[in-house]
């Protein structure tokens, strides 16, 4: 059974398809990596701050910031006043890319 | 202290062994115990190895010091070692006071394999003793 | 189904940890043909993940990564990826077949060049084992940063099948027709390297793994002090604060009754005090305490190990953890009984570290036809004439290496895959008569 | 400087603990305890002065009194040791140790003598009851007399005597110095105590265990004042009536509660039961439900025919004042109270 | 000189390029014309990047390559080996240590460090313009392995050595075999005693061909290197002739009129000087012990196998390797430590352990039966004030097992645990459980505070500090102390500095690497087995021993060994033969030759080990080891000290 190189995920899609949570997962990283970056775009921030501003749990805003920071949208500012928390910044190059 | 002899840290060129001294350098590096940067190794396989020839170069060349890292008992290549490192010394040591220049500019000492304390404290020591020595 | 394909070598090796893969390596230096089936994407098994070892802090990665690429481009040496060996028979001396059955990568290894384009492509983000779900990965992804081999892969379940891995592969070694593969291996002996498991610190629920965040495992920390880290730096996970009051809870699940787990996991003691250390290195302001029953600094340089970092000012805490609370910000309440002291205290510390012990990953001896693999009470691979034959099992030509047989350190480990690699040129020369 | 005595876990075992030399001296069942505090931190203690032999300093102690055996200390114990147990175990031994008549630890020792002190005292009843010829009215009279004499001479004799004893072994004695003063302001703590048994409260596990217990204590309380002074058995009063009938139901109905949960053995405190414990409880049932019945007896005008149910309640009755008041689980409710009281003390002490 | 030199600088994950500014240095490295192309990576050795490096010395055929990372003992093998398989002469590689000689060492000094990174990178290259290709000398190895010590750990690697296909020599210097573990009566984890284990291994050595034993034998020459060692053995004579005829050997040991401490039983019971260890022992041959013999010859009368004729013999051998498996000594207590020797009822834990085999029903010591044992732990391990700062491993675990035993043997028994901390790790934790339950007390002690052993009117009373009950201060009157001597390294270390074993801090011989290569040692070709290395109990003896002998196999293995050819070489033109470097060499590697009617020197390949003690003692300069040439070592010196 010969399948087009570089389409075999439609093909593998037809035979099984994907699961809900796999698709809903997807849609809240999505969501969450958007309001994250945006609330970034208005300035850096710290954990903290973010989670207060989006109403999102300090651990799921870490992760998620850390998660961003690997894919290479967010890097690490400087350390806060009392020298507890860091600012994420938005990271230059990474802007262009999604 | 004049202030040119501060910024100018001597340079010392440890003829270090691979298996004896060598491991109490890296562990001193691990351990980030810190001596100046301006020391740096050449690796050998044993002290007793070590030509007055590369010592009188490295001396005429710019290193202000050289300091033999030596295996002492540890010696891979035997116990012999000891008393034939000493004898390079002393004769490369003479060879020095023949030239004119301070002999002490070459120190030796026993480094064995996780003497990396005293290793940063000897090189610290020699650092000192050729900048208060020089001009 | 698609025919089993049958494959011949002299020894199979199941485990491709450090164990697995030093028996390996002894054997196919003797020139034995030796196949290692292993469960994940990569080489080095837990060894590969840690920071650094004690009580040398050799960094692990560094010195683990040589012994692996030693194993990956051995000749005589023949690796399977995602790949379980599910029964093993023993027809005859010296005559064993095993069922390996391996779970497709949908990514041509040999093809690809780890140039990370389809991570980037990739849209799904979910929770990266490999950093202890401390941060997340792609859904195509390399497993990590030194992993052998560097290849990417695809997480099949997690994967929406956007297809936009396969549109920017370079190489086009993107495969979604890849399915599952069985084989028979023949061959004449086997060696088990199968690991361990780690504690499960839900199982205390009072210590609040799980529900505190900023509570963690040993495992966990050992990937944030990592030269592969997950954060720039070390942070408490709650709300990313550079925690300056580490406490650690030692025997989290050893030597425990109460959690069905009696023995003592023999390396917790010396990997949280390393963990302090390499603490005290990376935070110097930070304080830490580690709570302890008895430290078990026995072998060899370890009692010097545990002395310095007295000496560095890690805090020693005779008395085990009762509980763990909450407060508001985060910080997290400790109970414990002050031994020395003979007082009840609470003691207030921004992250706490549980040192999870090791627990047995006996799923290997169901594998095993007609005369199955016997197991200790703990679990663990039985030895069966420890003391003459450490790495003998109960099934002649089956023999154990590492932590498959009990809690150990590495040095321990490589020298029981010594041992083994040992019986098991003995066992083979036996056939060769 | 204190001599190690490792033949007193032996001694200890008669009392029901076990599994004490397992412990490997973490201190988890300290810190788990939620009644253990840092001037009273327990049972880690308790085991070790337990192992260890050193009698003095279990005598001296009031811990074992500050402990309402929830069961965390022993489900969490990592050795399995018990630490719960041990602690029902030392409030048995001081038990016998407050008691100078020695009987206590005799009866705690040993079933066979316990078995053999309950008969004598049922055949002791019916030879009195054929001494006067199984008359009931005279019988219900000497009854009533005796239960009045009985609690009177209980308390002045043997538990009297044996506060003072304990006062002495665990104030007195290791000299803590309390102003006269600081006795009566303390006073009060031993009232609520003794009443509410409120530090049960402090067991995280148990809200319903304390209202069981609360409930018991009232309702038994009640009922000895009302068969005693108010004369259940012989009054005419409706509400006394009521009140009595309601008092029994209470007791028996909770104390049937209690037995179900040792016979299911499913909470911690229950798991090892001793025979003491299932005597208190029994004996509790038993007085309940037969006083109930007999009171119905009256009601139904029959107890002059049945007069052998009067003598179960009466043989109930005696064993319970002589053998299981003075001697048996019954005065750990007092002794507790007490060290409350003493612990209180303790703290106002000038060191 | 080479003109194509590829570079790569190592990020190590941010351990170097957290404080070396890598980039500069890969800049400042591309000036050098010889540099062809430079790199960096962010893991040198992971399998991607050697990939690279191979793909990159192939098809851009570099002559010389460098990487600047760690420290060459962990990863100079591994580029040298990428070098051959890119097909690039691994002499050609020079490895360059920037981490622990520069980024770690100076993570104070950023720039300071980024500028010795640069120089130690350029000093790298400038020995690698100056490599040459070199090829091993192939040497045939003799499959044969000397084990040196038949205790436990000698004689299962002799069995493994053997079954794998090697003769193997094992050389005992007692005249018994069986080691510490013939003394010890039941072991832990099995149902067997130590004789038992031991006749079962014995058994299995001697039915094996290829093994033959030597008792009473010591090396006491050494000469050749991995792969030829040639082992001069001295083998004692047992005064003995052999097929004894038992009854007269018995009478024999019965007549003679010595009588010494019996050093088999720790010196509690006493022996003749003819002596067994005990009934039953390998070989089962008495021996006369010359020491303490006064040749009176009541044993000659009795038993005609006495010989006292029998002399010293020597034997000559050649093994391909060694395996050193010569155990350790227990501690013996400082006179008064403790009480040990100044109160009359202070033992040693072998000594317990000699007399618990001894004492049937009763435990009698010194005619008092004993009930209170009290077992003072750490004595000789982890001193405060001492030298041994490291932990012995396996004395908690074989006290309580020890306790146990005693405790299960005789009635009405009490023991008192003296400790610092148990140490049962691993399953050994079941049976300090198992000793809890059974009513052992364990007290434990401050490290600093140890308990004090001491005599009050005919009672001997421990006191402690007790941790375990808020440092109350308790006493025990003990029948018996017990001290818990640790393993110390043999006192003995002449076979060690024979082959030149190094040893570590704890002075037991130390591995080439505590982690991954713990039974290899620096020598090429001698391997450490069992409690040598470090203390350690049976399995992991057995463990190690097994490791050991698959790592002495796999030299000889394949009959053939490549061998460094960085030796010394002889300039012949200037070479005068004066005979000073050879009286330098301590392998006797220099013998003198002549070539065209010229006396000069001349280097045994196979023997010469490269460490050049001849070189600076030459007057006409005229050696040089390769690797090492005044023109590598000069043009170093140069680029450590140019300025830019």
């Amino acid at each position: 059974m010969e399948v087009e190189k570089g389409k075999t995920a439609k093909y593998r899609k037809e035979k099984n398809p994907v699961a809900k949570e796999v698709m809903e997962n997807l849609k809240y990283f999505t969501k969450t990596k958007k309001i994250l970056m945006d609330a970034l775009k208005e300035g850096d921030k710290t954990v903290p701050q973010l989670s207060k501003a989006l109403n999102i749990p300090g651990d799921e805003v870490l992760y998620q910031l850390m998660s961003l920071m690997k894919y290479g949208f967010v890097e690490t500012g400087d350390l806060d006043d009392m020298d507890e928390y860091f600012y994420y910044k938005i990271k230059d190059n990474g802007k262009d890319k999604s | 202290m004049g202030a040119e002899k501060v910024n100018k840290s001597p340079k010392i060129l440890v003829f270090s062994t691979e298996k004896i001294s060598d491991p109490a350098i890296d562990m001193a590096g691990l351990l980030k115990l810190h001596y100046p940067p301006t020391v740096y190794t050449i690796t050998v396989p044993c002290s007793s190895g070590i030509k007055s020839k590369w010592i009188l170069h490295a001396l005429e060349q710019g290193f202000d010091g050289v300091f033999i890292a030596a295996d002492g008992t540890d010696c891979p290549y035997g116990e012999s070692c000891v008393d034939k490192t000493g004898q390079l010394v002393g004769a490369t040591q003479e060879l020095l006071k023949q030239k004119g220049m301070d002999p002490a500019r070459l120190k030796m000492a026993a480094i064995c394999s996780v003497c990396s304390e005293p290793f940063v404290k000897h090189v610290k020591s020699f650092t000192n003793y050729l900048m208060n020595s020089s001009n | 189904m698609s025919e089993k394909k049958i494959l011949e070598y002299d020894v199979l090796v199941v485990g491709g940890g450090i164990s697995g893969g030093e028996a390996a390596l002894n054997l196919a230096n003797l020139n034995y043909k030796v196949l290692v089936v292993e469960k994940d994407l990569s080489l080095g098994g837990k060894m590969i993940a840690l920071s650094k070892v004690f009580p040398t802090l050799d960094c692990a990665a560094c010195i683990t990564t040589p012994k692996v690429s030693e194993i990956s481009r051995h000749p005589n040496i023949t690796i399977m990826f995602s790949a379980e060996a599910k029964k093993i028979d023993k027809i005859g001396e010296h005559n064993f077949e095993a069922h390996v059955h391996q779970k497709p990568r949908y990514v041509n290894i040999e093809d690809c060049t780890a140039c990370q384009l389809c991570e980037k492509a990739c849209p799904v983000s979910v929770i990266d084992e490999y950093q202890q779900g401390l941060v997340g990965r792609k859904a195509a992804f390399i497993p990590f940063s030194i992993a052998s081999p560097r290849a990417a892969a695809i997480d099949i379940i997690n994967c929406t099948l956007c297809g936009a891995c396969e549109r920017v592969c370079p190489t086009g070694c993107i495969d979604f027709t890849q399915t599952d593969n069985d084989f028979i291996v023949k061959t004449k002996a086997v060696v088990v390297a199968t690991g361990f498991n780690l504690f499960d610190p839900l199982k205390i629920p009072r210590y609040g793994y799980g529900k505190y965040k900023n509570v963690i495992t040993s495992m966990q920390m050992e990937r944030q002090l990592a030269p592969t880290r997950p954060f720039n730096t070390i942070l408490r996970p709650g709300d990313g604060k550079m925690p300056d009051n580490i406490a650690y809870v030692l025997c989290t699940g050893s030597r425990d009754k109460s959690v069905g787990n009696p023995i003592c996991s023999q390396v917790c003691c010396m990997y949280s005090i390393k963990q302090g250390q390499l603490l005290m290195g990376s935070l110097p302001m930070a304080d830490v305490t580690i709570y302890y029953l008895h430290i078990r600094a026995f072998g060899k340089g370890f009692n010097e190990f545990y002395d310095q970092s007295k000496d560095m000012g890690v805090e020693f805490i005779k008395g085990k953890i009762g509980n763990i609370t909450e407060k508001e910000n985060g910080n997290l309440i400790l109970r414990y009984e002050d031994i020395e002291e003979g007082k009840v205290k609470e003691a207030e510390h921004d992250m706490v570290v549980l040192s999870v012990g090791v627990m047995s990953n006996s799923e290997i001896s169901d594998s095993f036809q007609g005369e199955s693999l016997r197991l200790d009470d703990y679990g663990f691979i039985n030895q069966n004439d420890i003391l003459a034959s450490p790495a003998e099992t109960n099934i002649d030509g089956v023999f154990v290496a590492g932590t498959a047989t009990g809690p150990m350190d590495i040095p321990d480990s490589i020298l029981s895959a010594g041992a083994a690699s040992a019986e098991t040129t003995s066992y083979l020369r036996r056939a060769s008569l | 400087m204190a001599r190690i005595n490792p033949k007193f876990t032996t001694e200890l075992q008669s009392y029901g603990a076990f599994d004490t030399n397992a412990c490997y001296n973490c201190g988890n069942c300290t810190a788990v305890c939620s009644l253990s505090d840092e001037d009273n931190s327990f049972p880690r203690k308790m085991v070790r002065y337990s192992v260890l032999g050193l009698e003095n300093e279990i005598q001296t102690s009031l811990e074992p009194w500050l402990c309402y055996y929830c069961g965390d200390c022993s489900t969490t114990c990592p050795r399995e040791a018990e630490p719960g147990e041990l602690m029902m175990s030392l409030r048995r031994y001081l038990t016998s140790k407050y008691d100078w008549t020695g009987f206590s630890g005799m009866l705690y020792k040993s079933l066979s003598i316990s078995v053999i002190a309950f008969v004598l005292l049922a055949v002791g009843v019916i030879w009195f009851a054929s001494s006067l010829n199984f008359e009931p009215e005279l019988l219900l009279h000497y009854g009533h007399y005796f239960e009045m004499s009985a609690i009177g001479s209980v308390f002045l004799l043997i538990l009297f005597p044996n506060l003072i004893r304990m006062w002495n072994m665990v104030i007195r004695k290791p000299k803590v110095n309390v102003s006269f003063s600081a006795y009566l302001k303390s006073f009060s703590e031993l009232i609520v105590h003794m009443f509410t048994q409120k530090r049960t409260l402090g067991c995280d596990d148990s809200q319903t265990r304390w209202f069981q217990h609360l409930i018991l204590v009232i309702g038994y309380l009640s009922l000895l004042f009302t068969t005693v002074f108010l004369d259940w058995f012989a009054t005419n009063s409706s509400f006394i009536l009521i009140l009595g009938y309601l008092e029994s139901v209470v007791i028996f109905s909770v104390t049937f509660i209690f037995m179900i949960g040792r016979l299911n053995k499913k909470t911690q405190v229950s798991k090892n039961s001793h025979p003491s414990d299932w005597f208190f409880v029994i004996w509790l049932f038993l007085m309940g439900l037969s006083a109930f019945v007999v009171r119905l007896f009256i009601d139904l005008d029959i107890l002059e025919t049945n007069i052998w149910m009067y003598l179960i309640h009466l043989t109930v009755l005696v064993q319970w004042a002589v053998i299981i008041v003075p001697f048996g689980k019954w005065t750990h409710f007092l002794y507790r109270s007490f060290a409350m009281y003493f612990e209180k003390l303790k703290s106002l002490s000038v060191s | 000189m080479k003109k194509k030199i590829g570079v790569y600088v190592c990020h190590c994950g941010g351990n170097i390029s957290d404080y070396v500014d890598v980039e500069k240095v890969r800049a400042e490295i591309e000036k050098d014309e010889s540099v062809f192309l430079s790199k960096t990576t962010m893991f040198a050795c992971a399998d991607s990047n050697q990939k690279d490096m191979v793909t990159d010395i192939a098809e851009k055929q570099l002559d010389g390559a460098v990487v600047a990372s760690c420290s060459p003992t962990l990863h100079l093998l591994t580029f040298s080996a990428v070098a051959e398989r890119a097909g690039l002469n691994k002499y050609n590689y020079i490895h360059a240590n920037i981490r622990e000689q520069a980024s770690w060492a100076h993570s104070d000094d950023k720039v300071g460090a980024t500028k010795k990174a640069i120089q130690i990178v350029k000093a790298a290259v400038a020995k690698v313009k100056r490599s040459n290709a070199l090829e091993p000398f192939r040497v045939a190895a003799t499959n044969a392995v000397a084990v040196v010590g038949a205790g436990i750990a000698g004689l299962r690697s002799a069995i493994q050595l053997a079954e794998s296909g090697a003769q193997v020599y094992l050389i005992e210097r007692e005249f018994f075999v069986g080691g510490r573990v013939a003394q010890w009566d039941d072991l832990f984890v099995s149902n067997e005693t130590g004789k038992e284990l031991i006749t079962r291994l014995y058994d299995r050595a001697m039915n094996h061909k290829n093994i033959t034993l030597f008792t009473g034998a010591e090396i006491i020459e050494n000469s050749g290197s991995v792969g030829n060692i040639s082992l001069k053995v001295r083998i004692s004579p047992r005064h003995m002739k052999l097929d004894c005829n038992e009854g007269n050997l018995g009478r024999a040991i019965e007549v003679c009129p010595v009588v010494v401490p019996d050093k088999f039983n720790f010196n509690i019971t006493t022996r003749k000087a003819i002596y067994h260890n005990f009934p039953g022992e390998y070989p089962q041959l008495p021996v006369i012990d010359m020491e303490h013999c006064t040749r009176c010859g009541e044993c000659e009368k009795v038993c005609e196998n006495v010989d006292f004729s029998q002399k010293d013999e020597f034997l000559n051998i050649k093994v391909g390797s060694v395996l050193l498996a010569t155990g350790f000594d227990p501690y013996e207590p400082k006179d008064d430590e403790f009480g040990y020797k100044t109160i009359d009822n202070v033992v040693t834990l072998p000594q317990f352990k000699r007399l618990v085999h001894y004492c049937d029903d009763k435990l009698v010591y010194k005619g008092k039966e004993v009930k209170n044992i009290a077992y003072i732990y750490c004595v000789g391990s982890r001193q405060v004030d001492g030298e041994n700062k490291y932990c012995s491993r396996y004395c908690c675990t074989a006290t309580i097992h020890a306790a146990i035993t005693a405790k299960k043997k005789y009635k009405d028994l009490y023991n008192f645990h003296f400790n610092r901390g148990i140490r049962t790790y691993g399953k050994q934790e079941v049976l300090y459980d198992e000793s809890s339950r059974l009513g052992d007390i364990y007290l434990q002690s401050f490290e600093d505070h140890p308990p004090v052993v001491s005599k009050e009117g005919d009672k001997t009373i421990v006191t402690i500090n007790d941790i375990l009950t808020a440092d109350k201060t308790l006493e025990v009157e003990a029948d018996l102390v017990v001290l818990v001597t640790g393993m110390v390294p043999r006192q003995d270390n002449s076979i060690g500095s024979l082959l030149k074993i190094p040893r570590g801090r704890d002075n037991f011989f130390n591995e080439i690497h505590m982690k991954l290569r713990p039974v290899e040692t620096v020598i090429d070709g001698v391997t450490i087995a069992g409690a040598s290395q470090g203390p350690k109990n049976i399995m992991e003896s057995m463990n190690s021993s097994l490791a050991a002998a698959t790592k002495s196999f796999s030299l000889i293995a394949a009959g053939e060994l490549a061998l460094s050819p960085t030796i010394a070489k002889i300039d012949v033109d200037n070479c005068l033969w004066c005979g000073k470097c050879d009286d330098a060499c301590p392998f006797n590697a220099l013998t003198k030759t002549d070539v065209d009617g010229k006396q000069i020197a001349v280097v045994n390949g196979s023997v010469c080990k490269g460490c050049g003690m001849c070189m600076p003692v030459c007057p006409s300069n005229a050696i040089e080891l390769i690797g090492y040439t005044d023109d590598q070592i000069e043009s170093m010196i140069d680029a450590l000290v140019s300025t830019d």
